[in-house]
């Protein structure tokens, strides 16, 4: 073989720590290395082109480049590679940037220890084979979890691009988090006027299929195949027949019932429309609350239905959809604030969420839009907001920021002014992130023109004086003294968490999630919406904190990312899967026992069994490749042979 | 207060360092929310806050935080530690700055040491705390008569301070144990003068 | 290429591509400065692993070996982790029987957001690995040889089968003979005090068949090349567990098999009855009590009582009645409750690491590669594929080093994990009487222990360990990386 | 139930300043059937003057005691006193580290046992022997018609991990007790406020002002007494109350009493058995409410 | 008559002492302790133990090691143009000059069978040569036979002399050395060992007592017809082989077969170099015959020991004028299931005197 070693300076950034040329020097003494040489940027056009030439130039059948992971830019020179009339996976890669030059100091250590990872780089490449991918058809259909508003642009995007699209939304409505909102900022323009029209382009699309109040049970497959169990769980209601008339609602005893849509700022009934724009707007019994499932007497609404929509003995049904692509749109949760126990932890009525706040302010909301106190109805004339309530705090498991509190608590700040002229908000805040388009713009109106008094510190405790109003001891680290507010209500910006059952999707999906639970990205620069399952795509919170705008733009982030996949008539699979040497096989089966994807079959071969790979589904792990005890199925691009080459460069004592 | 203080000159990382070795905390995650401060029962008797405090470990300001009077005023209730959302021990940074602060004999506030040198004779002397004791030494170390005189009739009346100091009786152990907590006492003051640190 | 002498200690990684590569990125993006020991090998999935590579990596001269794979629940290819999980524990367990120190190899999990818990994990395990040293060489080290004492007490009596059933066995064979290809039994050898395995095709060849603790052969080890054809076998306790165990991996097919049991009271060790025979020309008599045999051999007698002189396996067993059988004739032996640590295993257990080291490679000077050990055990499935003797893969040399010599038996005891019944005939078998059944003992003693005391060979439905896995391992825990 | 022993370190105010505690205390144990063993020869934690000159001074002071408790065979010593107790649990905490040990041991007469007793707090210690039910029904003049608050001080539950008292903001021991008694307990916010602990004597505005923010909660609450299980709380609360009041320019008249004389009430202790002679501010009014209210109920 | 000496069990260490100086090798049976005792040839050091018990492993090792390095070969690069690769190779070094102590007449039987191939035929294996010139084989004669060994059958006997070079004899009070070969007596002649012509014929009453103790040996003359006439009866092999597990004992224990395997090991750009080894090979082993296409000739069990059998007693007679299986007996000890050759020899002559 005739090898090409490029060893990547890549600025100071490895050449900094690494003596490149010193490495390239060592490598034109390992095996079948014929030219190496250690360039400033492999991965910049020069850099892509001056491999090409020396694949022309040295006749190269095999390139090792030295640089970054290869998690990064292996793609990127397998094309060069590709380019200059080599297989791709003639090609191999050795990390001395994150591995080498990033996490160690000393140049010496660090240049040899790059040596060998280029000798353990051409040790396999001289066993790397040319591999050829096989191509196979897809589904179009996407899967889009999660009715938010990301998941929403991500499904009408991908409607509008022809694509059918099955929408699963846990809640009995689409519209998540934002139909919640009483107004967005930074325009103050009301978030049903804007989110409503799309919700209801949802429910109309032909290309789109809804299932609310449902669940994604189990997922199998891989890219342009993917098989979906959904649950459809029981609404108690027949919503074939459900005309969303409301006259369930209005007679249901049940009037106790916590409003989770209004964040149980109020009660409802056991049978309910979670609010007017619903989509779809079809009823739903709380199974817990309703007398007649409890108790197994009431029946009201089954009496008062002018259609007879109410079905008491529905079960959860499974239906299966099968789809080529996915996109994960699951939003986020605020987390349990109530591990703050300086806050009253839950006791004190008036220390609410900002969400719970949203509810108030809202006109669909339990107050028809006024702020009144949950403790005694009036209407509060000191409002304090504390910000990083559960962000920025390692003390509850929270070090990161939620990214949209500081512009929604100046929102609430305007808002409050703007209900009750004569009231004053406070803002408790560490710092202000306005980063966005005529954000900041937006924070010093709440301050300069609604009068809005930022106060920078953290709030130490909150207490009721005992005569009505609360006790926030808070700080002014700009003063140098502690301060006392009394406040009417406390509004706290609570932070976000991933939503509950978000890790579980993760494990269906087979796609990585960080110790919060957010999604991982591909690349958390170059590749935010994919993730490292091909075919799975991210919208919205799901991946990580952003506003509404931001949401929106990943959904329709991740509906080009569908309809690019979906512009090819076939995929290509990856090649690098197992393969049976059938004269080896012994058919004893271990390795269609243990295959994850049932991608290993037995077939016949001169009356004798042999294991047979399914190229299409084997995702090419390898763990059939450890488990066969005579070697005889082996994982191409990871073979045992190279993986002992790759050793027996580091031990050989 | 209305000082220029020059960083770049009067910053002492060792000092930093020691801070952080000796209380076990890492006062780098402090990112100065105040949090600290907002909840000190004893900021008011502060001249420089508990947040202030900190950044001055911080920068490694040894003479700013060591001269202050609140880490004498410090009442180690872990207010700030149980606050911080840093998960730092505030109230171990404070004890950290009062014991080095001792150590080198800077003592801002003297009648707090006073006052625990009160206590701890009493404590040396008969094993255990005898409060009119400590009292009387207390006004004899700060020359303050007319402390806490107002609450006498009442205290006395109810007997609340003994006039006896109760000691640990001869009987209860073998070895006179009032002698034996003076023997930790003498010993902790002789390894001190060792060390060279003020005991 | 060397490691940096005085600088650094040989550690390989192997690491998923996923998680812990990922993660490693993370680290080095967040430059997160760490020990420069480590050379990392990435793989697809730690399910990818073969324990093989790592046990190739410390006799090669590595000082550790760290494999890193995603979180349990988490591994990309939805359950690679799982039985990476079990195999490296076990291997972890194999590992100080070779004299191999465990603590030279750790497996973790890691995911591509942790970075922090990365950097932890690889300063944790290289300081580790400098506290512990340049790990020991194999081929450095002094021969050391030590003998197992075989002063054992069984858990059950032991006999020489005199009450044994053997007239209504060959009745109940040679009416189920018609409809089998053969049966497989024991008949004498080349004298009376030696057996070798009988096939009985005819009528004529049932008359052959004895029974008696000369009975050593495990027959099983014929059954996989019969596969296909209908075929009796007649069966001591021990032996019926390597039938189950092919049965549980399907090597075989129960209904081509008819089993012939009889409780068995125990086999003698011939190598030591061998060794007392001496040489000889000539066997002038055998006769079978109760309680032993008495050869007379050029005119000497010699006298084996079974509680003396019966195979190391035969102590501590407690299935000498078939686990399975289609005719089971004679009353059950009695066995008590209760643990035998078998001899080969106690000795090794009372040597220290490097001592075990030593034994080894006093031991392994003398073997032959003949492969004795490796086809007589019935649960070599790879037969003429056995990646000993193949260059691709090409994980052994044919070097007859002692080195690559125990990483055969390696190779043998790891590809035996969970199904190695114990049968002990690869020891048996070996020419030269090296203790090899150790390893395998210790791999069953971890399987074990790992597994709620799973036993192979006893239940032909059970899922064998190395090939299944449990979402929450109950024996099996994350370490703590501080 | 039968009887259960613990070691029992009294600290040195039980002896002076709050004998009260002490007394009921004994009296309560006594009642519930625990015996509390006073460990011979104990010495003075060395309280918050010890641990703010040096903390193996302090730690040597309380090893002493712990070590005697140890020779003595005690698993477990109860102390009422929240500064002995955190100061005992460090102490106890820190001689895990070798190093540390070796230091202290030097100070000491000879090396401590090699393992020490734990401590808990008299409070807990009860709490361990008898749940809300088991205390209910040893009641017999139940509290019926107080209204109360609990007043634990900052001592008591914090750190969290050192001291074991659920939510180191809100703890509800004490509460529970109140509630087991038949009194109205309502939550009191500044429950773990500190009232500014022992620098009464050298910085009296410290106490003044601490206390008064703390009393003048409780008042415009309505309680009419403020529970405490803190010697120097109670001295704060109870004997500087008239000191607070001129600081915050206002007048108090609320009683400030253990939680152990209430449980001695309630479980029909004499009052004579109680200490409560020694409350600054009288619980007679209390007494008659309760009273008052045993009869309504 | 030849030289005789004459030494005391006592003297023996110091005549090995005497073989061993000038660095000359002396292999001796060492016994290996285990369960199961082994008896191997291994380097005599003073002081280190041996015995004179008939070795479980054949000294064949002398001649034709289990794994012995060709040669072994270096790359080097040209800095200028890594391209450019310069291959030296290094020939293996001289074999040490070699005594096997205490062999048995079998043993050394066997060298004279691997000469035949080995240097006698169209080639001299230069390795073999090598080794066998250097080579001096002191043969302790059988005091009787044993139940598995059947030397006499195959022409050789419990004091053969064919392959030694001198042969030593136990009578009371030590050991009689008799040199067979110029070699042979010039090894004796540099000793300092006494006459023993006065103890010979206490020798040759022993060696004679051997011989009568043995069984009469059956007629073997027929064997290479017999077994040639049997090579298409598969089932006379297949009945034969039924209970043989395929492994190498018999071959690897085996003083006469010496098919061997060459593998290249190692890089040659590495520190340890390339080598080029050749290693020994068995007949048994289904790889032995596997072809690069997968084809194999000998497939089954059966065929693989027809060849066996068929060599020692037919081909290998054919060729070279007499069996090559020299009786010793260790292919029926060692094998783990008692396969037993003189019984697969004996009924092919059976089967064709029935035919």
């Amino acid at each position: 073989m005739r090898i090409g070693v490029f060893i990547c300076h890549c600025g100071s950034n490895i050449g900094g720590t690494v003596d490149c040329a010193r490495v390239a020097e060592l490598s034109r003494a390992f095996p079948d290395v014929v030219y190496a040489d250690d360039p400033m940027y492999t991965c910049a056009e020069p850099g892509q082109a001056a491999i090409e030439a020396a694949i022309h130039e040295h006749r190269l059948d095999g390139v090792v480049v030295a640089s970054c992971t290869p998690r990064m830019h292996e793609p990127t020179f397998r094309r060069t590679v590709e380019r200059a009339g080599l297989n791709r996976y003639m090609f191999e890669m050795a990390n001395i940037r994150e591995h080498v030059s990033w996490i160690g100091k000393d140049k010496e250590a660090n240049t040899n220890k790059a040596a060998e990872l280029v000798l353990m780089a051409v040790e396999k490449l001289r066993r790397n084979t040319p591999l050829t991918p096989k191509s196979f058809d897809i589904t179009k259909k996407v899967l889009i979890i999660g009715g938010g508003v990301a998941g929403i642009q991500a499904a009408l995007d991908c409607a509008d691009g022809g694509v059918p699209v099955v929408l699963v939304e846990r809640e009995a409505t689409i519209g998540g988090k934002m139909a919640k909102l009483d107004k967005t900022f930074p325009t103050v323009d009301c978030s049903a006027c804007i989110l409503g029209p799309k919700m209801v382009d949802v429910a109309q699309h032909p290309n789109i299929t809804l299932y609310a109040y449902a669940e994604v049970e189990d997922i199998s497959g891989y890219v342009g195949n993917f098989s979906v169990k959904i649950r459809k769980k029981a609404a108690y209601v027949d919503w074939s027949k459900c005309t969303g008339c409301g006259a369930c609602t209005e007679k249901c005893p049940a009037r106790k019932t916590p409003d989770a849509f209004n964040e149980l700022t109020g009660p409802t009934t056991a049978i309910n429309i979670a609010f007017p724009q619903a989509i779809p707007k079809k009823a739903v019994i709380n199974a817990a609350h309703c007398r007649q499932l409890s108790k197994g007497k009431c029946g009201v609404c089954a009496k008062v239905c002018p259609t007879g929509a109410i079905r008491y003995d529905m079960e959860d049904e499974i239906v299966t959809e099968e789809v080529g692509s996915i996109v994960a749109a699951t939003g986020y949760d605020l987390m349990d604030w109530t591990v703050y126990s300086e806050y009253g932890g839950g006791k004190y009525p008036d220390v609410i969420t900002s969400l719970q706040y949203e509810r108030l302010l809202s006109a669909s909301g339990p107050t028809g839009g006024h702020i009144l106190r949950p403790s005694d109805g009036r209407e509060p004339k000191s409002v304090v907001f504390i910000q990083c309530v559960g962000s920025r705090d390692k003390s509850v498991g929270r070090p990161y920021c939620s990214g949209f509190c500081c512009m929604y608590t100046a929102k609430q700040a305007v808002l409050t002014k703007d209900h009750i002229p004569d009231s004053q908000s406070w803002v408790f805040y560490m710092d202000i992130r306005a980063p966005g388009k005529m954000y900041d713009e937006f924070t010093r109106r709440a301050v300069e023109e609604y009068g809005t008094e930022y106060i920078r510190g953290r709030v130490s405790a909150i207490y009721p004086d005992g005569k009505g109003q609360y006790v926030v001891m808070g700080v002014d680290t700009l003063l140098g003294q502690p301060v006392e507010i009394k406040a009417d209500l406390v509004v706290l910006a609570v932070g976000i968490e991933a939503s509950k059952g978000a890790s579980q999707l993760a494990e269906k999906l087979r796609i990585s999630y960080d110790q919060y639970g957010f999604f991982m990205e591909s690349h958390v620069k170059l590749k935010p919406v994919e993730t490292n399952t091909a075919g799975v795509f991210l919208a919205g919170v799901c991946q990580g904190a952003k506003d509404i705008p931001a949401s929106v733009a990943q959904g329709s982030a991740a509906a080009a990312k569908v309809l690019a996949l979906f512009a090819r008539d076939k995929l290509e699979s990856d090649p690098q899967i197992a393969q049976v040497d059938m004269r080896r096989c012994v058919n004893c089966g271990k390795c269609i026992r243990c295959c994850p994807f049932g991608a290993i079959k037995e077939v016949e071969m001169r009356g004798e069994g042999k294991a047979q790979v399914i190229e299409t589904v084997c995702q090419g792990c390898g763990l059939c490749t450890a488990t066969c005890p005579q070697g005889a199925i082996q994982l191409s691009h990871a073979t045992d042979n190279q993986i002992l080459a790759e050793v027996n460069a580091l031990c050989q004592c | 207060m209305n000082k220029v203080t020059d960083i770049s000159s009067l910053r002492d990382p060792a000092f930093t360092a020691a801070v952080q070795a000796d209380s076990g905390q890492d006062v780098t995650t402090c990112y100065q929310c105040g949090n600290c401060t907002a909840g000190c029962p004893a900021s008011f008797a502060y001249d420089r806050q508990v947040s202030q405090i900190m950044r001055g470990v911080q920068l490694g300001l040894k003479d700013e935080v060591l001269n202050t009077r609140s880490i004498w005023m410090c009442l180690s209730c872990s207010t700030c530690s149980l606050r911080c959302p840093n998960n730092i021990d505030v109230a171990a940074v404070m004890e950290t700055l009062r014991h080095m602060a001792r150590k080198e004999g800077r003592v801002t506030v003297p009648k707090v040491e006073k006052f625990w040198f009160s206590f701890l004779d009493t404590v040396r002397v008969f094993g255990r705390t005898y409060e009119i004791g400590t009292m009387a030494l207390y006004m004899l170390r700060s020359l303050r008569i007319f402390t806490d005189l107002d609450l006498a009739p009442e205290a006395l009346k109810k007997r609340k301070l003994g006039l006896i100091p109760h000691a640990i009786p001869r009987q209860d152990v073998p070895d006179d144990g009032a002698r034996a907590v003076g023997r930790i006492m003498q010993r902790y003051r002789q390894r001190a003068l060792r060390e060279g640190v003020r005991p | 290429m060397p490691v940096l002498e005085g600088k650094e200690l040989r550690i390989v990684g192997f690491l998923c591509n996923w998680c812990s590569y990922g993660g490693a990125d993370t680290a080095g993006v967040a430059r997160a400065g760490q020990p420069t020991d480590l050379r990392i090998i990435r793989v697809p999935c730690s399910g990818r692993i073969d324990p093989l590579f790592i046990v190739k990596a410390l006799l090669g001269g590595a000082d550790g070996v760290l494999v890193s794979g995603c979180h349990p629940r988490d591994c990309h290819y939805a359950a690679g982790n799982f039985y990476a999980r079990r195999r490296l524990e076990v291997l972890k367990q194999f590992l100080p029987v070779l004299g191999i120190d465990e603590r030279r190899f750790e497996y973790t999990w890691v995911s591509a957001s942790e970075g922090q818990r990365w950097q932890q994990v690889v300063t944790v395990f290289t300081e580790r690995i400098h506290q512990l040293g340049r790990a020991p060489r194999f081929d450095d080290a002094e021969p050391l040889l030590k003998l197992a004492d075989m002063a054992l007490t069984s858990l059950r009596p032991l006999g020489t089968g005199q009450t044994a059933a053997l007239d209504e066995l060959k009745d109940a064979i040679r009416a189920k003979l018609p409809e089998l290809d053969c049966v497989i039994g024991w008949q004498q050898g080349y004298d009376a005090a030696h057996t070798v395995p009988l096939f009985i095709r005819k009528p004529e060849d049932v008359d052959k068949l004895v029974w008696g603790p000369f009975n050593v052969n495990n027959p099983a080890v014929y059954l996989p090349s019969f596969k296909g054809k209908k075929v009796g076998i007649v069966v001591k306790g021990c032996d019926s567990r390597s039938v189950v165990e092919l049965l549980q991996e399907n090597l075989i097919r129960r209904e081509d098999v008819t089993i012939f049991a009889l409780p068995c009271e125990g086999t003698l060790d011939m190598a030591r009855v061998n060794e007392k025979l001496g040489r000889y020309q000539r066997i002038d008599s055998v006769s079978l009590d109760e309680a032993g045999a008495t050869i007379v051999a050029d005119g000497t007698e010699h006298r084996f009582c079974m509680t003396e002189y019966a195979q190391g396996k035969c102590y501590g067993c407690t299935t000498p009645a078939a686990v399975l059988a289609d005719t089971r004739l004679g009353t059950p032996t009695p066995v008590q409750p209760g643990t035998v640590v078998p001899p080969e295993l106690a000795l090794l257990d009372s040597m220290s690491l490097e001592e075990r080291m030593a034994f080894w490679r006093g031991q392994m000077e003398r073997c032959l590669r003949c492969y004795a050990c490796r086809n007589a055990c019935p649960m070599c499935v790879c037969r003429d594929f056995c990646i000993s003797d193949s260059r691709n893969p090409h994980w052994m040399s044919q070097e007859d080093s002692p080195r690559e010599k125990l990483f055969f038996q390696t190779i043998h005891a790891m590809h035996l994990a969970g199904r190695c019944t114990g049968c002990g005939e690869c020891q048996r078998a070996c020419p030269v009487g090296i203790p090899i059944l150790a390893l395998r003992q210790q791999i069953a003693r971890a399987v074990a222990q790992l597994f709620d005391g799973y036993r192979p060979g006893l239940d032909p439905a059970a899922v064998p360990p190395l090939l299944g896995y449990e979402v929450e391992e109950k024996n099996i825990h994350e370490r703590d990386w501080k | 139930m039968s009887v259960v022993s613990f070691a029992y370190y009294p600290g040195c105010s039980a002896k002076g300043s709050s004998a009260d505690y002490e007394r009921s205390t004994r009296t309560v144990c006594g009642l519930l059937d625990i015996c509390l063993e006073e460990l011979p020869g104990w010495n003075c934690c060395g309280s918050t003057p010890a641990h703010a000159v040096d903390t193996e001074l302090s730690a040597a002071l309380c090893v002493r005691n712990l070590d005697i408790a140890a020779q003595c065979g005690a698993k477990t010593v109860l102390t009422p006193c929240p500064s002995c107790l955190s100061n005992l649990r460090h102490a106890g905490r820190r001689m895990a580290t070798p190093e540390f040990r070796a230091r202290v041991n030097e100070l000491l007469d000879a090396p401590a046992a090699e393992t020490l007793p734990e401590v808990t707090s008299v409070m807990q210690g009860i709490a361990r022997q008898y749940d809300k039910a088991a205390l209910t029904a040893r009641v017999k003049k139940p509290l019926t018609g107080l209204r109360l608050g609990a007043y634990y001080g900052c001592l008591m539950s914090r750190p969290a991990d050192l001291m074991d008292f659920g939510d180191p903001e809100n703890p509800t021991l004490m509460e529970e007790m109140l509630t087991a008694c038949g009194a109205e307990v309502v939550d009191f916010p500044l429950k773990t406020s500190c009232c500014g602990a022992s620098f009464g004597i050298p910085e009296r505005p410290m106490t003044a002002r601490n206390s008064a923010k703390i009393l003048d909660l409780a008042v415009n609450m309505g309680l009419d007494a403020l529970v405490v299980a803190c010697p120097l709380c109670q001295m704060n609360l109870d004997l500087r109350q008239k000191q607070a009041a001129k600081s915050a320019g206002t007048t108090f008249d609320l009683p400030v009493p253990y939680f152990t004389q209430l449980l001695g009430l309630a479980l029909g202790a004499p009052t004579d058995q109680l200490g409560l002679d020694k409350l600054c501010v009288s619980l007679d009014g209390l007494l008659k409410k309760a009273e008052g209210g045993q009869q309504c109920g | 008559m030849s030289m005789i000496r004459f030494v005391t069990a006592d003297g023996l260490p110091g005549f090995l002492a005497h073989l061993a100086k000038d660095g000359q090798r002396v292999l001796v049976p060492v016994e290996k302790p285990a369960n199961k005792p082994s008896v191997v040839f291994e380097p005599w050091q003073e002081g280190k133990a041996f015995t004179l018990a008939k070795a479980t492993v054949p000294p064949k090792e002398a001649v034709l090691p289990q794994c012995e390095t060709l040669f072994s070969f270096k790359k080097a690069k040209d800095p200028a143009d890594p391209a450019r690769v310069s291959l030296q190779l290094e020939e293996a070094p001289p074999p040490p000059p070699t005594v096997v102590f205490a062999c048995r007449p079998c043993d050394a039987r066997g060298f004279a069978v691997l000469d035949r191939p080995y240097l006698h035929g169209p080639f001299a294996d230069p390795c073999y040569k090598a080794r066998r010139e250097a080579l001096t084989v002191i043969t302790l004669t059988c005091a009787s036979g044993c139940n598995t060994c059947f030397c006499h059958w195959v022409g050789g006997g419990p004091s053969s002399p064919e392959g030694s070079d001198v042969l030593m004899t136990a009578i009371e009070g030590g050991y009689v050395l008799q040199a067979i070969t110029p070699r042979g007596e010039a090894c004796l002649a540099a000793s300092a060992l006494p006459d023993g012509a006065e103890v010979f014929p206490r020798a040759e009453e022993a060696r004679k007592a051997a011989w009568q103790s043995l069984e009469p040996a059956p007629d073997l003359k027929d064997a290479p017809q017999r077994l040639a006439a049997l090579f298409t009866d598969t089932t006379f092999w297949q009945e034969q082989t039924d209970r043989c597990l395929s492994c190498g004992a018999c071959t690897y224990f085996c003083p006469t077969c010496y098919c061997f395997n060459i593998t290249d090991e190692g890089e040659g750009l590495s520190e340890k170099g390339g080598r080029r080894l050749r290693s020994w090979d068995n007949c048994m082993s289904s790889l032995f015959t596997r072809e690069a296409s997968g084809h194999n000739p000998r497939n089954a069990k059966a065929l693989r020991m027809r060849n066996r059998v068929s060599h020692k007693f037919a081909t290998y007679p054919e060729n070279w004028g007499s069996f090559s299986c020299n009786g010793c007996g260790r292919c029926i000890s060692n094998c783990p299931v008692c396969l037993d050759i003189r019984a697969i020899v004996l009924a092919a002559l059976e089967k064709g005197a029935d035919a």
